[in-house]
């Protein structure tokens, strides 16, 4: 499979503290990727920086082959980099059907609005049964799917998912993990980070692990399982 | 008491509240968008106001006419200031607050630059001219041609924008912006297009605010000032960036200063102007049509 | 106490100021004097603001209403109470008004908050403009006031004071409550901070040295009129000063106030013509150059310096 | 010879700038003057003259400290005066304390009786007790029976309110409606609907320029037809007939000077050279006191130099001519000049009372 | 003894019901799961019990005394502290000096001295963070943050802590070395605690007993074990169909 998204020796942080350093990264096209990591390894800043919240210092991201690390976030979006991030980022005053239609801003998106609108009430009843209520009184697990569902709004070519199931009642983490599989059908790659290591790796066809900003090891789901740094910290063997 | 039923006043009050809502929308579009406190949004009509003069006096075109350009200058101005001085800011700072308190900074200056250059080209003396200041008599109404100008313009122009805004996302964009800078960027808002958007029609619309005033009042460089502050008690009573309730609040503004005067005495008229301001804001903190969240 | 004097650079400062203060009018006369009354109203003022503004976050837009609540209550009583009496008063009547006010005033949060105290200001303003155009006395002429040395030492011991408090405010219990109440006033809540208390203390706190201050500065002008008393741009300037200061301590008002007395005064007589314009230019340039403030200027040039 | 410098504080910004320009053109215009004509005369030696001012941002309080500092730091030669009755009465204390004597000008409340004499006059007769009398006289002359009175809050129009009202009842004129209106005021309409339907036949509006124009176009507007209508502060404003033309025929305003007087010729000759200079007319009440303060220190100067002590004797006891007839002063108080009422005749500012001033017949609207 | 007993707490939204007749008493010493699905009202539980929110109806009792109508300042000082699930840190300040903040106001009400300054470096060392104790908290991980706001919690010397979600976003490693620091903060505290967490297995770990609510109404209580069998709570919960 090709890679839709490449990370070559990013370097990125956050003023004159350096967080990523040189991390080299490929997203498969049509699969899913995972990135593994302890708390503050710099999963979110990897994250952040690939959707261009936060600038790169230097190295590549490349999309589709061609270069994006200089473009500005709304730029990456309309091209089909999406983020969902960590800690949900919701626009706690705008309804959630507000909050979902912004999602589908960008050109691409706009004219098919409504009707990604609906796949997305079909995806979350929950959200569907509180249309109007204002984002930021929804609970902590209501406005995860919130953002999920925004990301979505943005048809995606590539998912960037920031621990989609934090905060999810098993319930729904298990049906993101199923959802998830489904997306890869319709045609998007994702790349996700996440705790629930056990079913990220089960799903994912490649995996990074990274430590300190730099990434320590890569392989297949499989292999990554048998690494005995990632069961001590991640399966908590 | 038959005074208040006396459509004369209902014209004046429409036209009063017209124009406040004309001005409180421009600055609704910069302060609700990008909490950039603009108390330099009185001078930009002022600006425009001069403008209406000069193109009058010197070549006898009516403002009317010369709406457009001048709307396209103050925009100008409007864009100016963005890309020099409010981008880096916008991009830079951390906190809401110190946005609002370095922004306050700035248009402060800026409105002190604009006013003395204007008085020192210009000269403070007050000025005005005489264009459609023809009575007409409708319905037992007696209306100067140039008030129903304004009138008539100022419901257009806030017309167009509140459906420019309602129907594009572009007026969903300018909210989501004001709540949180980084989610919009995650969305894929254009954020430097959306804030050099809301500076060009907000600064725009002040200049039209200015024009159609010069018609019917007189212009000095230090007349700004009062015109912020009615913009400033607009837009926080009808709700920060909410502009729909922006235009509510600046005609039931319009209103309250002329049935106030007709009811009690003039001499209470900012008394109880501000009494309802601050009463309005005790009872609801986030304004009349502002939203809250509730818990 | 330790925290106090680890604050000594900034007491030496002080000191020094004051002294200088207190020399002037003996050593450069009558204009300085009045320069020096002037530079030490702004840092009353200031200091005060930051008091509660600076600590909270709540950025008050209408702290003239405490300057002329001072100003007015020693403008009505002049010549029937004695002013060692009225200004002291005028600072305690301007409390008391912020503490009636302020718990219905400080529920109202953010921009609300600012446009709501300017409000506020204004509606004060006309109240008292009503009152005395009823009583028939739309201006008022105080011969007889103290002279400008007298009001000068007064002043030093105001701002002084005013120094004092928001130091205080900002080593104590007190002022790590509101500092709290800065960052989350839910989550300051939550771990036990009495949030509205604090808040209103700190606010009638801000406004009782602005009362004396207005009371002052009335005897100063020999001349009141409502209008000119309750100006919002005496609301504008503190503001203006506190941010140029920059920190939520007392060291920014001290900058901010000096600095800004001392480059006006370099500038109107200089370039009378160009000022307000130059000093517009300034304040942009200010914010551009140096968006964290004199102080934070200052740090910045102490690290890197030091680096 | 060395230039003679005199200082003066404007308010070149806030409150009092809209107001400022008309004084200080009127000063820059006799500097100028003086200066063409080979300097000013100091007992007998020719000097050119050099203005030295700083804007006091409309702050009395600030008027007292630049004059502290024209008179301490500057050292300058002479005085002119500051715009508006509170910096006049601040000033005061200050060129007291100096001896330093000063012609004042645009101050006009009966405050001004309270200060010491000597060092500060106004050469104004727009007092509000005077204009209180005179006003009454000439409403009962033009066959006035009641009137409504609106009235800015503001201190100079509360004074006149105050001895107006008791002057009209003398005469026997009603006050119908009698109320007052603060300065932020943005629209008038109900305030003359209430005039309208009252039914009298004269309006006094106790206002000031930026009322004075609301008024006016407002009045317009409502067909306020009343035939005598009386405007406080503002028509003597170039920009105020520019503003209304011939709609604003018949309108009487406050003023002591017009260029039309001819026992007066200094006058036209001020008006010509003030409209050549700065492209309008001049405002008929602050630029011609303005300059007639000039007057004064410049005839004074002439005969006493520049020495303190013999120029206050000088302007204390001498008689001066002026573009408004003859100047006294006794104490404080100019003792000569009639207050007087301007009205708006055809486009022209024209003296209609009281009669030895006037230059023209007044005429009801 | 019953340290915390909510009696029939309810609470409305417009027409949302999120809580209905919520009762259940927590004993000293206890640590109770508070377990359901998203938006089953376990957030606002908290919120009510915490003085955030008022309760539509019912009563909150604690050490015997009801404590409903409290603000949120005076039911911490009386020794109840809660952590937000959406964490709010004070973002400007340090991670020690949000600790002694509430060391200065909580139930411990410590004047300002060195003391507290030590007295926050140990409870940052408790929950992990003492190498950060620098860092501002806005500039810390969200897990990092979470950590904090168990730190800031336990600085106001609580009876009873409210945990909501601290482990969200915790690798496993993570997990286990929280639950240690939770019990021998309990023990070292002599705390109650009351927890929600979608992490099942460290709430059937760590707790004593477990509460579930579902849309708004209390629907199992009892020990971990036989609640993690309760076929209701697996149909809710874990959205087994089998149940
Ligand atoms: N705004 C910021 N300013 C400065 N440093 C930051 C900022 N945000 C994060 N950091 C630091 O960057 C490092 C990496 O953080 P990051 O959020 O990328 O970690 P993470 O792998 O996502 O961790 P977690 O699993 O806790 O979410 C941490 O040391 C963190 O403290
Ligand atoms: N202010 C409010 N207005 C309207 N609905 C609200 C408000 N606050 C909470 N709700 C709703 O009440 C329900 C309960 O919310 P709560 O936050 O207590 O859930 P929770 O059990 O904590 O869920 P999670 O596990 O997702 O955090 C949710 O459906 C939420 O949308
Ligand atoms: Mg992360
Ligand atoms: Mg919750």
């Amino acid at each position: 499979m090709s890679a839709i998204l490449q990370a070559r020796e990013l370097v990125s942080g956050y003023g004159d503290v350096r967080i990523l350093h040189a991390v080299d990264l490929s997203v498969a096209e049509g699969g899913i990727t995972a990135v593994l990591g302890s708390n503050g390894a710099g999963k979110t800043t990897l994250f952040r920086t690939l959707a261009g919240l936060l600038a790169a210092g230097a190295g590549h991201i490349e999309f589709c082959g061609s270069p994006i690390e200089t473009l500005p976030s709304h730029v990456r979006v309309e091209r089909g980099v999406v983020l969902v991030p960590e800690g949900r980022l919701v626009f706690p005053d705008m309804s959630v059907e507000e909050n979902l239609r912004i999602g589908s801003v960008n050109a691409r998106a706009r004219s098919k609005c409504s009707k990604t609108l609906s796949t997305v009430y079909d995806l979350f009843p929950r959200l569907d049964e509180r249309r109007s209520q204002a984002a930021g009184t929804l609970s902590g697990g209501e406005q995860q799917m919130l953002a999920l569902g925004r990301g979505l709004m943005a048809l995606p070519k590539v998912l960037l998912l920031d621990e989609p199931t934090l905060g999810l009642a098993p319930t729904m983490a298990k049906q993101i993990f199923e959802i998830i599989p489904n997306l890869v059908e319709l045609g998007l790659s994702i790349l996700i980070a996440e705790q629930d290591v056990h079913r990220t790796l089960q799903c994912a066809q490649f995996g990074y692990v990274l430590e300190n900003g730099k990434v320590a090891v890569s392989g297949t789901g499989p292999e990554l399982m048998q690494t005995p740094a990632v069961s001590e910290a991640f399966l908590g063997h | 008491m038959d005074i208040l039923f006396s459509p004369q006043l209902l014209f004046s009050a429409l036209v009063l509240g017209a124009l406040y809502a004309l001005i409180a929308l421009g600055l609704n579009l910069v302060y609700g968008t990008m909490r950039l406190l603009n108390i330099a949004h009185g001078d930009l009509v002022m600006i425009g106001a001069y403008a209406a003069f000069w193109l009058f006096t010197l070549t006898g075109i009516s403002p009317l006419i010369g709406l457009p350009v001048i709307a396209v200058l103050t925009a100008g101005v409007g864009v100016a200031l963005y890309s020099v001085l409010f981008r880096g800011q916008l991009e830079g700072t951390q906190s809401v607050a110190q946005l609002e308190a370095n922004s306050l900074l700035l248009f402060f200056g800026i409105s002190v630059v604009l006013q003395n250059v204007m008085a020192l080209a210009f000269t403070a003396s007050p000025r005005a001219y005489r264009h459609l200041d023809d009575v007409y008599h409708v319905a037992g109404v007696a209306m100067t041609g140039n008030r129903v100008a304004t009138l008539l313009i100022a419901v257009l122009v806030l017309a167009g924008v509140v459906i420019f805004l309602k129907s594009t996302i572009y007026g969903l964009a300018v909210t989501a912006l004001i709540q949180s800078r980084d989610a919009a960027k995650v969305v894929g808002i254009n954020v430097s297009q959306v804030q050099v958007g809301s500076f060009a029609l907000g600064f725009g619309v002040a200049g039209i605010a200015g024009a159609l005033i010069s018609m019917a009042e007189q212009i000095s460089p230090f007349m700004g000032f009062p015109f912020t502050i009615a913009a400033f008690v607009v837009i926080i009573l009808g709700g920060l960036g909410n502009i729909a309730g922006g235009i509510i609040a600046g005609v039931l503004l319009g209103f309250i200063e002329i049935y106030a005067v007709a009811l009690t005495s003039a001499t209470y008229r900012s008394i109880l102007l501000y009494g309802i301001f601050v009463g309005v804001l005790l009872i609801r903190p986030q304004g009349l049509f502002g939203k809250t969240r509730g818990g | 106490m330790k925290e106090i004097t680890r604050n000594w650079p900034f007491l030496g400062c002080l000191l020094v100021l004051a002294g200088a203060g207190i020399a002037t009018p003996h050593l450069f006369g009558a204009y300085w004097t009045l320069v020096a009354l002037n530079l030490a109203m702004w840092i009353a003022l200031t200091q005060s603001w930051t008091l509660f503004s600076g600590m909270t976050g709540y950025i008050s837009l209408g702290h003239v209403v405490f300057y002329g609540i001072g100003a007015y209550v020693v403008v009505a009583t002049f010549k029937t109470v004695p002013l060692w009496i009225s200004v002291p008063m005028g600072g305690v009547v301007a409390a008391l008004f912020a503490l009636i006010v302020a718990l219905p005033v400080l529920r109202v949060r953010g921009p609300y908050f600012v446009i709501l105290t300017f409000g506020v200001a204004e509606l004060v303003k006309f109240i008292i403009l009503n009152i005395e155009t009823g009583l028939g006395k739309s201006s008022r002429l105080l011969f007889g006031a103290p002279g400008a040395q007298t009001l000068l030492y007064v002043m030093i011991c105001l701002a002084i004071a005013a120094s004092g408090l928001t130091l205080f405010a900002k080593v104590s219990r007190f002022g790590r409550g509101l500092t709290a109440i800065r960052e989350d006033e839910t989550a300051a809540e939550t771990v036990g901070i009495p949030v509205a208390r604090y808040k209103v203390i700190a606010f009638a706190a801000s406004a009782a040295i602005p009362g004396m201050v207005g009371g002052l500065m009335a005897l100063r002008s020999t001349y009141f009129e409502v209008l000119q008393v309750f100006n919002p741009i005496v609301s504008f300037t503190i503001v203006t000063m506190a941010i140029i200061g920059g920190s939520g301590d007392a060291r920014g008002p001290l900058f901010g106030a000096a600095f800004m007395v001392g480059l006006s005064e370099l500038l109107w007589a200089n370039a009378p013509r160009l000022y307000m314009i130059l000093l517009g230019l300034f304040l942009v340039g200010f914010v551009v150059f140096a968006p964290s403030g004199l102080v934070g200027l200052l740090a910045r040039r102490g690290r890197e310096t030091s680096a | 010879a060395e230039p003679v410098r005199i200082g003066y504080s404007i308010a070149k910004t806030g409150l009092f700038s809209q107001a400022a320009p008309s004084q200080i053109t009127a000063y820059e215009l006799w500097a100028s003057q003086v200066n063409a004509a080979g300097g000013l005369d100091v007992a007998g030696e020719q000097r050119p003259v050099e203005l030295v001012w700083y804007d006091d941002e409309s702050d009395p309080a600030k008027a007292a400290q630049i004059y502290e500092k024209l008179i301490s730091d500057d050292g300058v030669d002479l005085l002119l005066a500051p715009w508006g009755t509170p910096h006049h009465l601040n000033v005061a204390g200050v060129v007291e304390s100096h001896g330093f004597p000063m012609v004042g000008n645009t101050a006009a409340s009966v405050a001004i009786r309270e200060v010491q004499p000597g060092n500060i006059w106004f050469p104004t007769s727009a007092i509000p007790d005077k204009i209180g009398t005179e006003l009454a006289a000439l409403a009962k002359s033009a066959n006035v029976t009641s009137v409504a009175i609106i009235a800015n809050v503001l201190p100079f129009a509360q004074e006149n309110l105050q001895f107006l009202v008791p002057a009209l009842e003398a005469q026997g004129i009603e006050v119908k409606v009698n109320e007052s209106y603060p300065p932020d005021i943005s629209d008038m309409t109900a305030l003359l609907t209430r005039i309208k339907s009252s039914g009298v036949d004269g309006v006094i509006a106790l206002s000031y320029p930026a009322d004075s124009f609301l008024y006016m176009g407002q009045a317009k507007e409502l067909g306020i037809d009343q035939p005598f209508q009386f405007l406080l502060v503002g028509p003597t404003i170039a920009a105020f007939q520019g503003a209304f033309g011939e709609v604003a025929n018949g309108i009487v305003t406050l003023g002591h000077w017009s260029p039309h007087q001819a026992a007066w010729p200094k006058g036209k000759a001020f008006f010509d050279a003030y409209v050549e200079a700065n492209g309008m007319a001049p405002d008929y009440l602050d630029s011609a006191l303005a300059y007639m303060s000039c007057e004064i220190l410049q005839q004074a100067v002439a005969v006493a130099g520049l020495d303190r002590d013999k120029l206050r004797e000088a302007i204390s006891s001498s008689t001066f001519d002026t573009i408004n007839g003859p100047v006294r002063f006794e104490g404080v108080e100019n003792v000569v000049t009639p207050t007087a009422f301007l009205q708006l005749q055809g486009g022209d500012m024209h003296l209609v009372w009281p009669a030895e001033a006037a230059t023209s017949q007044y005429q009801p609207r | 003894m019953s340290l915390l007993i909510a009696d029939g707490i309810g609470k409305s939204f417009g027409g949302l019901r999120a809580l209905a007749g919520v009762s259940f008493a927590v004993d000293e010493g206890e640590i109770v799961g508070l377990m359901g699905a998203n938006g089953a009202g376990k957030t606002t539980l908290f919120s009510i019990i915490a003085g955030h929110q008022r309760a539509s109806e019912g009563a909150i009792r604690f050490k015997g005394a009801s404590i409903s109508g409290l603000r949120p300042d005076q039911v911490c000082r009386l020794g109840i502290a809660r952590t937000f699930q959406i964490v709010r840190p004070f973002a400007g300040l340090s991670a020690r000096d949000n600790v002694e903040t509430a060391l200065l106001f909580g139930g411990a009400q410590q004047s300002a001295s060195a003391k507290v300054s030590d007295r926050a470096m140990e409870i940052l060392e408790e929950v992990g963070l003492v190498d950060q104790w620098q860092k501002p908290a806005g500039a810390m991980t969200l897990s990092g943050r979470k950590r904090l706001e168990v730190a800031r919690a336990l600085g106001t010397a609580p009876e009873l802590l409210l945990l909501d979600e601290v482990m969200a976003g915790l690798t496993p490693a993570e997990v286990a070395e929280m639950l240690e620091t939770l019990r021998s903060v309990k023990r070292g505290y002599n705390l109650t605690i009351v927890i929600i967490e979608h992490v099942v297995r460290a709430l059937v770990e760590l707790s004593d007993r477990i509460i579930v609510l579902h849309h708004g109404e209390l629907i199992a209580e009892g020990a971990p074990a036989d609640i993690a069998k309760d076929k209701s709570v697996r149909a809710v919960y874990f959205g087994e169909e089998d149940a």
